[in-house]
């Protein structure tokens, strides 16, 4: 007649299920408890059947107990809950990334093979995806209901979202946080292929080359390379393997070049400049868009593949009293 | 409770004009710790207002250091620490106005209000000069803002918030100064006895609150630029 | 009012009927007519709230929308939930029930600044226009929450105007609760110390704790919102150098403990209620109080449990999740007070005390949801889906509005001097009830199944459970109307009850029904406990027309 | 309850100009130590000082000291707790962000 339980795709959704049947086990027992007290107290002790209340004013062990098998209770329901958001919060390594930009009323979606979506994600099934998500416009969510998971997507900074789909088919993409008008028209669709399917449709796309390929190519007409040169002699850092490394700013705090620190880094170069260089470089705010700044950001990270030997640098290397790298 | 605090509860009500005592309360003394704590209590609410911004603040300094010391750079020390000896000052004449109140001694009570009000004035002559060097300066935090340095976007939010909290904190010293020239026109009517004289307590009480306010402000706007952190 | 009080309160005069005519009602200081000013002024906000609420359930018939724009449609549930919480809930019952029996409760003549409480209503009302020209001149779209930068500087409605109007009734509320606090604090009656306190004075107490600590934050945040979107000045748009996220917290910091605001009095209200009918002392006396102020405190500790995906850190949320969880011992320890108060009782089944039970379940209901969204990686898949709309609707209508209706029942003999007619009642309590539950339960399913919030169309497979909603929601909103018939016809041609038509506990019973202006002929001294039932009649003959004062 | 238990114990004149004059002190104590450079102690001096600062006006100006209502200590006492648990839980966030090195987690 109508559905009652969603379709479980995720390696998340069957853990996210079981801790719902427990709560739903645990809870239920205890509702069904008060009602059924309350129940037999109305019929047992209605005034027709007991004119003279008893007055019992008070237990403590009774309360005592009640309260501490309560929070007991409840400290299984919190640890339960932190062990699945703690692993919904730390992706795997080498899971395939993908990158989200979401703007009102629609996703799009950018494969790392160059493959661009709109409303729409293919992925293959038994493999670790990870988003890296960002927002043109207003905060938004990216919820799969059949994988159990969601995450807010932020204007103005990155949030990340991994799943693994342990299922074939197609799932619903929501956007969870209201957005506006057509909130409810943010919807897309994710396909989850077998290994064929996904080599196939992969085949298929990527015309325009890589997504490293694209932001390489930005980054030449952008002038970037200008001072970011590949050799030490830059008015810029050279770019090569800094992704990933902590590099030592002119305040002598260390930060850990991430996606966050190099968007940061492009869209407002005074905030964070490397040691040993003038913050000349100019705001890109404005001049590159967000789908832009990931196409360079996944162009840096290209960069830091490692060839045998190691990379050129210009960089002031990171002392080791620099201390623990500052967080973003 | 002995005949003689029953003769004397008589006596000060017999004592007081009708319009101090309200109907709903048993005696002055509840009324006058009524008045005192709802003031205090109503204080509790002023704090965590400003309390928004302040942590607004917190977060946007602890997130760009740099640009807020930059943004600091532009304050008007002098003006500021100016400011705060004439708070400062103005607090102590309050305060010598609820002592003068207590022992009812009229002028002196008009006599360090008026004073506060100066001061208070004083203050925000200076704020407006302050506020006018911004303003000439291109620091107003609208599409006039103008910024040299690095990270203009975060040397603006320094800016938005200093115009903010010293906004808010004007306004109430706007506030607190009616306040005080209200108490002067009732003192002057000869409203006030030793035995009653909430309003001039609870008066002096949000006018301290302002200034501890001040007090906060001073060293998060004006002591923020002068080292490097 | 510097009258001598011996003076007044012979026993023809009462407070409805002390003075006459339209200025006799705006110019008065007295809590009562105050109560029933507030009394009528959230009832008319109610209907607007709930005509909202009918617009966004009729839509929600069809998964495709059909009724209304989308546009219409996110003003309905913007405004309904604007209207509802800020005009209804949160006054309904501090301001009414608390401004009628806190100084009756505590054996006082009035609150402690009656002139201020007059002005609180008078900001109420403003603040209440300029939401109502706020609906009339377009409306608002942001969601009730303003998030930012959809509210600050993407919405084209009239979110400063609306902002502007929270803003402004959050000082109602404020001075209100200053004046409660100081009230409950100075004007006891001699005797009546902490210890013998009804647990609705606690209840009110806390909540007015709340909202004098809690509300000037939601005041800022309106505020600045309307500044940035007004002067175009960043303060939380990322565009202009600031975090959305800080928006969230400093709204949350007020709108999570304003859910305890909503609540809070109704456990206050139920406490009543269940002594009352089940002729017995309160199980836990000092275990009830405590918890009243516990769930105040550590109310103020759980906020971001709201904003688990919204992107703060980790160890955050962990932090928030065991807070949460923290905060609910307290509120189980008072479900199980409940119940065990009505062990070896004398039960009467009234009107107000069916309310009661229902609060029970439902608040029991609500509570345990509230586990499920405490618990972090549960929460991640439900959040911002109808789970968290049943779950809220569960505590706030099946909660708050049960106990607001089992509250008016209960003391409507003391605001009018008149009954309400009971079997009716029943009836309209067991409308409720199933109404209620026809409506939100499905909701529960609804959420897990993927069903968003704020969705103006839906996936067709969620249809039926969709349709079921609706249908209860019909039967809630006759079950609604009834009293509010059977409330006006009793004004006129209900059975005048005595002083104590319950022979219930507590001081606001041993004046006259209804009470005169000055409440008490002479200041009441107390010497017994709260919920003296063992001294008091074993029977409540609810046909008598006058009662013999006790004590 | 004589009349001189009713009003409250009044606190010397000299006494106001005493707490004026360390108010003054301290101003110009902070004002001067900004122009030093103690690294991240500046903060927390400057922090120091005005709650030092703060802590006078309330205790002797506003009358605390003196104040025999428990419940106005409780009110104050509040608001600064709450002020702190505000400041405190939202930082909470904003200081571990990025700790697990995962943007948005």
């Amino acid at each position: 007649m109508f559905p009652l339980w969603p379709i479980s795709a995720s390696t998340m959704s069957g853990q996210v299920d079981a801790l719902y049947i427990f709560l739903i086990a645990v809870t239920g027992t205890v509702t069904a408890l008060i009602c059924i007290l309350v129940l037999v107290f109305i019929f047992r002790y209605r005034h027709s059947k007991h004119p003279v209340a008893e007055q019992v004013t008070g237990s403590i062990p009774l309360e005592l107990t009640w309260s501490l098998v309560s929070l007991g209770i409840f400290m299984i329901f919190f640890l339960w809950g932190a062990n699945i958001y703690v692993a919904e919060a730390t992706p795997p390594k080498d899971s395939l990334q993908i990158y989200i930009v979401a703007k009102q009323w629609m996703w799009k979606t950018q494969h790392e093979n160059g493959e661009r979506e709109i409303n729409a994600l293919h992925v293959p099934v038994n493999r670790d995806v990870r988003l890296t998500m960002i927002s043109q416009d207003v905060i938004h969510s990216f919820w799969v209901p059949e994988f159990r998971i969601k995450a807010d997507v932020l204007p103005g900074r990155y949030t990340t979202l991994w799943f693994r789909a342990n299922r074939t088919g197609t799932y619903h993409l929501f956007c969870a946080e209201y957005c506006g008008t057509l909130h409810s028209g943010m919807l897309g669709k994710v396909v989850v292929l077998d290994d064929a399917k996904y080599q196939q449709w992969v085949s298929g796309g990527g015309e325009m080359g890589s997504f490293a390929a694209t932001g390489q190519k930005l980054f030449q007409q952008l002038g970037c390379a200008n001072c970011h040169r590949f050799d030490t002699q830059g008015r810029g850092p050279n770019l090569v393997g800094v992704y990933g490394k902590p590099v030592l700013l002119g305040s002598g705090r260390s930060v850990i070049a991430d996606d966050a620190y190099i968007r940061q880094h492009i869209l407002n170069p005074g905030s964070k400049v490397v040691a040993g260089f003038k913050p000349i470089m100019p705001s890109f705010q404005g001049i590159v868009t967000e789908d832009q700044t990931l196409s360079l950001i996944a162009y840096i990270k290209s960069l830091a593949t490692p060839e045998q030997r190691e990379p050129v640098s210009n960089r002031p290397p990171v002392p080791k009293s620099a201390g623990a790298p500052e967080v973003q | 409770m002995s005949n003689i605090s029953q003769a004397t509860a008589v006596s000060i009500r017999e004592a007081v004009d009708k319009h101090s005592l309200h109907g709903h309360f048993a005696d002055l003394e509840q009324q006058r710790e009524a008045a005192k704590l709802g003031m205090w209590v109503f204080l509790a609410t002023e704090v965590m207002f400003f309390g928004g911004m302040i942590t607004g603040y917190v977060a946007y300094r602890d997130a760009y250091p740099a640009a807020f010391q930059a943004g600091s750079v532009h304050m008007l020390f002098v003006a500021g620490t100016l400011n705060t000896a004439l708070l400062i000052t103005a607090s102590l004449f309050v305060a010598l106005a609820v002592h003068a109140a207590r022992e009812g001694r009229r002028k002196a009570l008009i006599g360090c209000l008026a004073i506060s009000m100066f001061l208070g004035v004083c203050f925000l002559g200076v704020k407006g000069y302050e506020y006018y060097q911004h303003y000439l300066d291109h620091k107003v935090p609208t599409r006039s803002f103008q910024w040299d340095g690095p990270d203009p976007r975060h040397a603006e939010m320094f800016f938005v918030l200093y115009f903010f909290l010293t906004g808010f904190h004007a306004l109430h010293m706007v506030i607190g100064i009616s306040i005080l020239g209200f108490i002067i026109y009732f003192a002057y009517k000869g409203r006030y006895t030793p035995e009653y004289h909430n309003p001039v307590e609870n008066a002096a009480l949000y006018w301290h609150f302002v200034d501890i306010v001040w007090i906060f402000l001073y060293p998060m706007l004006y002591l923020v630029g002068h080292t490097h952190v | 009012m510097a009258t001598s009080p011996q003076l007044e309160s012979s026993s023809s005069t009462d407070y409805l009927n002390a003075e006459y005519g339209v200025k006799s009602w705006l110019l008065t200081t007295d809590h009562k007519r105050i109560a029933i000013l507030y009394l009528a002024s959230i009832t008319f906000m109610f209907c607007i709230g709930a005509l909202f609420a009918l617009i966004i359930r009729l839509e929600l018939l069809t998964p495709d929308g059909t009724l209304v724009e989308a546009d219409t449609y996110n003003k309905m549930f913007t405004m309904h939930g604007l209207v509802m919480i800020f005009f209804f809930l949160i006054p309904s019952i501090p301001a009414v029930l608390g401004n009628f029996l806190i100084p009756l409760m505590i054996g006082a003549k009035d609150v402690a600044f009656p002139k201020l409480n007059l002005l609180s209503w008078y900001i109420y009302l403003f603040a209440a226009c300029m939401f109502i020209y706020t609906i009339l001149t377009g409306g608002l779209d942001t969601g009730w929450t303003f998030y930012t930068p959809l509210s600050t500087s993407y919405v084209s409605s009239s979110v400063v105007l609306g902002a502007l109007s929270i803003f402004v009734v959050g000082f109602s509320s404020i001075l209100t609760s200053l004046n409660f606090i100081v009230t409950i604090h100075r004007l006891r009656a001699p005797g009546l110390t902490w210890g013998r306190l009804p647990l609705f004075i606690w209840a009110s107490y806390a909540t007015s704790v709340i909202i004098v600590l809690g509300t000037p934050l939601i005041a800022i945040s309106m505020a600045l919102v309307a500044l940035e979107r007004f002067f175009g000045i960043g303060f939380f748009d990322p565009q202009l150098g600031g975090d959305p996220l800080l928006f969230q917290h400093l709204f949350w910091f007020y709108s999570h403990p304003a859910v305890y605001v909503m609540i809070l009095p109704g456990m206050g209200v139920i406490s009543e209620i269940i002594t009352c009918f089940s002729r017995k002392k309160v199980f836990g006396y000092w275990s009830m109080a405590l918890a009243i102020l516990a769930i105040a405190v550590f109310g103020f500790l759980v906020w971001a449990h709201h904003m688990f995906v919204a992107g703060i850190s980790v160890y955050s949320a962990l932090v928030f999740s065991f807070l949460s969880y923290l905060v609910a011992v307290p509120s189980a320890i008072k479900v199980f007070n409940w119940t065990a108060t009505m062990y070896r009782g004398s039960l009467y089944l009234t009107t107000p005390m069916l309310y009661a039970l229902g609060f029970i379940g439902l608040f029991t209901m609500g509570g345990m949801t509230g586990l499920f969204l405490a618990s972090l990686g549960f929460d991640v898949h439900v959040t911002d889906s109808y789970f968290v709309v049943a779950h809220f609707h569960y505590i706030m209508v099946g909660g708050m509005v049960t106990a607001f209706m089992g509250g008016i029942h209960f003391y409507w003999p003391k605001i009018s001097g008149r009954m309400y007619p009971e079997t009716w009642g029943r009836v309209a309590a067991a409308i409720i009830f199933i109404g209620f539950n026809l409506t939100f339960f499905p909701q529960f399913i609804l959420g897990y199944l993927g069903m968003n919030r704020r969705y103006w169309h839906y996936l067709p497979q969620f249809q039926v459970l969709n349709v079921l909603s609706t249908a209860g929601a019909s039967i809630l909103g006759i079950g609604y109307l009834l009293p509010l018939g059977y409330f006006a016809w009793s004004i006129r041609y209900g059975r005048r009850v005595g002083n104590n038509p319950w022979n219930a506990a507590g001081l606001e019973w041993t004046t006259s029904s209804p009470p005169p202006t000055h409440n008490f002929g002479e200041t009441p001294i107390v010497t017994w406990e709260a919920y003296n039932y063992d001294e008091l009649p074993k029977d409540i003959d609810m046909r008598r027309e006058e009662t013999v004062v006790q004590h | 309850m004589f009349k001189s238990d009713m009003t409250e114990k009044v606190a010397p004149k000299k006494m106001y100009i005493l707490i004026w004059a360390a108010l003054m002190c301290l101003t110009a104590l902070t004002g001067g130590i900004s122009f030093i450079n103690l690294g991240s102690w500046s903060t927390v001096v400057a922090f120091l000082i005005a709650t030092a600062k703060a802590g006078l006006v309330v205790t002797f100006f506003m009358h605390l000291r003196y104040e025999r209502q428990r419940t106005i200590w409780i009110w104050a006492a509040a608001s600064a707790i709450w002020l702190t648990l505000l400041i405190v839980l939202t930082m909470g966030d904003y200081l571990t962000r990025g700790f697990l090195r995962v943007p948005g987690k």
